[in-house]
């Protein structure tokens, strides 16, 4: 076996554990979170402060018998689960958490990142279309239209970045913004004036690729009772949670490196992975801050907002952008 | 377009303006009570399943009329009461008497209704709610109460 | 005063009002001509007409007997006045043979003005024609007064169990209801 | 938002949502055909929680139906007992002191905010916005407390009897009302700010789930759905019971018929029972709670009576035939949910089902209530 062989065997596992561990802690993250602004203490049984609960509910989900319904498609049914936490892994492969720590920094990172989070929303549509649930199939459609239109933006705001620094490489991105916190891409320089309602469009772009409050369309518990995995139970249900908290993190990151200064430190001193763990977590704070704070949107509500308001304006942006920094 | 921009920019002012509140809230102190570990005591006029009271002899009040039982909408009291004779001094001389003795009180707590009927119709005063209400089984055996037994109990 | 009116309009129902004698309050504004016969007997059902009620006393104030076939004219009079529905329940007469089926209706405006029309139809094969052409809202009302009473409503669209399971064979509000 | 549908036969597909659904509060069900995600056909299905309570009024005395009442709807409870208490009163004649009359108005307020609070709540929760219903529960619990120290109970009540009540207020009662009515509006001003003013509510509410005047008249809607339309109706004002003509106080009525608009009734509808509270506590009279002369058997005389309340849900009415015995000789009850969903069928055609269960939220369903 050859050197680069074992090592990518290690960054995945590394990767997978990562993504475990946040998945789990998250979760409690969310329901202590969620607690305290409604005023009730959340989990608090398990251990000091809950911090066992992840591993109850593990176990609990892991000893639970994995049911297939009557009529499904039996291998789309096995298979939608991991197709949703295995891309969510392989992102973490090319995200650098520092200078020096990432697994495989590629030259097309934000391409790979944006091409395996396509592949999550099928797994939506595998899992909705798979168990033959009339609420899943609606939840599955919703959730592909909700994903392909919040792409484009995502993907404008991203080209204006890209264009301004030259590399799509995720480590060449932080860098370019290394120094103290005015060479961040969130704030504005002459050439692209516009940068903090980019990040607007991103942030808001990446709840909803990720199916997090208000854009959960795709569980809607309200109206489609759980959505596209109504059906799951046991570890397939635990494989979508994981996935969906790996997501959060992976758009975390990605918010921080594209437009936060990535690693480096607001001041301009000591940058280190410390700082950019710091970032996601502050990031992922508000997700569940927002999360528990508005109620959801409508499906064309949802739509509107995207193909009338965030494209427009990206759009519009990227053109601004593009201009300028010919005159610059 | 000044409106769909001030539309937008109402838009997220209402939610920043919801994200300060919740905000706030995440600070303030925690309202609930952690049941098992903590419990409330109920208000005096709590009402539970209900109780019979006893005199200053330790026996219970109930002259077994069978009030209660009329009163009762859902059929959830049953009593039953012996004759027993009993002497009593009366102007220098002993006499004997009949009264009617409880010899059984049941309650079941399944079908009552907590209406508090049987309390008002009560003219003796012998029944009254407890304040009990870590009532919880997976058996319906464990809601008839023997009332008598429970005085009983309560006075040992 | 609405109540007035509709009393008026509901008294043209009855071909030939007869002024009658009245007995105590309440007082019988009119009744039918077939049931002129009926009134003497004190213990039958009420003759057909239109009474004022004591208000404070019952809690409406127009009480309006009819035929079941007068049923839908007495309906439509108070569609036009702006009448909205309240509810539909039967009640059995079972010393009588008979049932009843009760009629509520009440206004949205300040001018309060509740009428009750009644209908009676034969235990044996009760049958009285819907409303729920006029007041689609009469279409549960409707399908529970069928579930308790059996009686049936012609023309109504969907006469199929509501409150009751779908195979219930039984009507629990007649008074020979056994359960 | 509607579309105009084009179906091809065979191309819909029937979706129940219940009995058991997260939507519907309970175990009702809705039978929908639907193309795609527009509903083309509803049909309600009842009777999941049918438990002939106008029966049980025919074979149990009066007053042991009153605990009966306060199982209709669990959430405003007072509200029906009280329609019960004075439905027997009126057919026998009972005259209440006015100090029981005050106590209950107040309790009904009281209890009808309780149960606004926990719509709200709920409702919002349908919207997918599940904060603001533990927010609603702290203020409905405040409201709780003091009408268990009252009661005896919390949500079930069986407080009001022929003539009165079962026991005065307490010691305590005056003044945990009295500091409740601020913080209250101060909860209010909160629910304002965090929900009612979020654009994305708006969104979801505004012009969505039309009811016309019309359809509510021809459907017998009432109480918030009906003032949602822009029909000034409250039993309370237009067809005064109790002690309710000596308050000032005002029917809130919208006229954009749609969800929003219903929304904004019951907020404002709190407002209004937090002046009613008010006003109560200033007029309170002495006096005793039971009536000094009151029959010891209630044999209300032969006849029909009928006796409408406004509840929290709307226009609640029982109508009582006696025919001179201890038990009412038929015993109906009118429940408002049940006029008011019965227009959802109606209305909801041609609406996507997220909006349609937003309707749905917005009617405030209590389903036994609809059931009996």
């Amino acid at each position: 076996m050859s050197l680069t062989v074992l090592n990518a065997i290690i960054a995945v596992v590394i990767a997978i554990g990562f993504a475990a561990l946040n998945a789990a802690y998250l979760v409690w993250a969310e329901r202590r979170g969620a607690g305290r602004i409604q005023r009730r203490p959340g989990p608090n049984v398990n251990g000091p402060l809950g911090l066992l609960q992840p591993l109850a509910d593990g176990a609990k989900l892991m000893t639970k018998q994995l049911m297939i319904p009557g009529g499904a498609d039996k291998a789309l049914f096995m298979v939608a689960p991991v197709l949703a936490m295995a891309p969510a892994i392989m992102s973490f492969v090319t995200i650098p958490f520092s200078d020096v720590i990432v697994a495989k920094s590629m030259d097309v990172g934000v391409l790979m990142i944006f091409a395996f989070a396509s592949l999550g929303s099928m797994s939506i549509l595998f899992a909705g279309w798979s168990s033959r649930n009339k609420y899943g199939v609606m939840a599955s459609v919703r959730a592909v239209s909700q994903a392909i239109s919040y792409e484009v933006p995502m993907l404008i705001t991203v080209i204006t970045i890209v264009m301004m620094t030259g590399s799509m490489n995720l480590h060449d991105l932080a860098v370019s913004q290394a120094g103290g916190f005015w060479h961040w891409n969130i704030i504005p320089s002459l050439a692209s004036p516009l940068m903090p309602v980019s990040f607007l469009i991103f942030f808001i772009c990446s709840l909803a690729e990720t199916n997090r409050a208000p854009f959960d369309l795709g569980e809607a518990e309200s109206e489609l009772v759980a959505g596209f995995h109504t059906e799951y139970g046991s570890m397939g249900f635990g494989l979508f949670f994981m996935g969906e908290y790996a997501n959060i993190v992976i758009g975390a990151s990605l918010i921080t490196i594209l437009f936060l200064g990535g690693w480096g430190c607001p001041f301009g001193l000591f940058p280190s992975v410390f700082w950019f763990l710091l970032k996601i977590y502050l990031l992922i704070a508000t997700f569940i801050w927002i999360r528990w704070t508005f109620p959801r949107t409508t499906i064309y509500g949802l739509l509107n907002l995207s193909w009338k308001i965030l494209i427009p304006i990206s759009l519009f942006n990227l053109l601004l952008t593009a201009g300028l920094l010919k005159v610059f | 377009m000044g409106a769909y921009f001030s539309e937008i920019f109402r838009g997220l002012q209402s939610l920043a303006i919801g994200m300060g509140i919740t905000f706030r809230e995440f600070f303030k102190p925690v309202v609930t009570v952690s049941y098992p570990m903590e419990t409330l005591k109920m208000s005096a006029r709590y009402r539970g399943h209900i109780e019979l009271v006893e005199d200053e002899k330790g026996q219970p009040k109930c002259v077994a009329c069978g009030m209660c039982q009329r009163a009762c909408p859902s059929g959830c009291i049953s009593l039953a009461s012996e004759s027993v004779e009993y002497e009593v001094e009366e102007k220098g001389e002993t006499k004997t008497k009949k009264k009617k003795v409880l010899t059984k009180y049941n309650l079941n707590f399944t079908t009552c209704s907590l209406c508090g009927q049987c309390v008002e119709n009560c003219s003796f005063g012998a029944i009254d709610f407890s304040k009990e209400y870590n009532l919880a089984s997976s058996r319906k055996e464990d809601f008839h109460f023997d009332l008598l037994q429970r005085l009983k109990e309560r006075n040992s | 005063m609405i109540k007035d009116t509709i009393k008026k309009a509901l008294q043209e129902l009855f071909p030939v009002p007869e002024p009658v004698v009245a007995e105590t309050p309440p007082t019988e504004a009119a009744e039918g001509e077939e049931t002129k016969a009926k009134k003497t007997v004190k213990e039958g059902p009420r003759v057909n007409g239109v009474i004022e009620r004591d208000y404070n006393a019952c809690g409406y104030h127009l009480d309006a007997q009819v035929d079941p076939g007068e049923l839908l004219a007495a309906v439509l009079i108070l569609d036009k006045a702006g009448f909205f529905i309240e509810s539909i329940t039967g009640v059995d007469w079972i010393k009588e043979d008979q049932l009843e089926v009760i009629y509520d209706f009440s206004r949205y405006d300040f001018d309060l003005c509740r009428v009750v029309i009644r209908t009676r139809t034969p235990r044996t094969a009760p049958k009285v024609p819907t409303i729920s052409k006029i007041f689609s809202g009469a279409n549960w009302h409707e399908r529970e007064t069928h579930d308790f009473f059996g009686i049936k409503f012609e023309g109504h669209p969907h006469l199929i169990p509501l409150l009751l399971p779908e195979d219930a064979d039984f009507h629990p509000l007649l008074k020979d209801f056994k359960p | 938002m509607s579309a105009p549908i084009h179906i091809q036969p065979g191309e819909t597909f029937t979706l129940n949502v219940g009995p058991q659904h997260p939507a519907t509060h309970g175990v009702l069900r809705v039978k929908l055909e639907m193309d795609g995600e527009y509903i083309v056909h509803a049909e309600t299905v009842l009777g999941y929680i049918h438990r002939m309570h106008e029966l049980m009024g025919e074979n149990r005395t009066y007053p042991q139906v009153l605990p009966n009442l306060s199982r209709l709807d669990y959430l405003g409870a007072l509200g029906y007992t009280h329609g019960h208490v004075l439905a027997v009163e009126r057919a026998s004649g009972i005259e209440v002191p006015e100090r029981a009359e005050y106590i209950r108005a107040i309790t009904v307020e009281m209890n009808r905010i309780a149960s606004h609070l926990f719509w709200f709540g709920a409702f919002v929760m349908d919207l997918g916005g599940f904060t603001p219903l533990m927010y609603a529960i702290q203020d409905r619990e405040y409201i709780l407390d003091i009408l268990e120290r009252v009661t005896g109970s919390r949500l079930t009540y069986c407080y009001y009897r022929f003539g009165g009540l079962y026991n005065d207020i307490d010691d305590e009662f005056i003044p945990a009302t009295k500091a409740f009515i601020p913080r209250m509006r101060e909860s209010l001003k909160k629910y304002d700010a965090l929900v009612t003013g979020n654009i994305i509510l708006q969104k979801r509410l505004k012009d969505i789930g039309p009811l016309s005047k019309e359809l509510c008249r021809k459907y017998g809607a009432t109480g918030p759905v009906a003032r949602g339309s822009g029909i000034d109706f409250d039993v309370r004002k237009n067809e005064p019971y109790s002690v309710y003509p000596e308050f000032d106080f005002d029917i809130p009525v919208y006229h954009e018929c749609d969800s929003f608009a219903r929304y904004k009734v019951r907020m404002d509808e709190m407002e209004q029972s937090l002046r009613i509270i008010e006003q109560g506590l200033e007029k309170l009279p002495d006096g005793p709670i039971m009536p000094a002369k009151k029959p010891k058997l209630i044999k209300p005389p032969a006849g029909d009576y009928y006796q409408a309340v406004e509840t929290a849900r709307g226009s609640f009415g029982i109508r009582i035939v006696s025919d001179g015995g201890k038990n009412a000789y038929r015993f109906k009850l009118r429940s408002p949910t049940y006029s008011n969903m019965h227009l959802f069928d109606e209305a909801c055609e041609g609406m996507l089902i997220m909006d349609a269960l937003a309707l749905m939220g917005s009617l405030d369903l209590v389903i036994p209530e609809i059931d009996r």
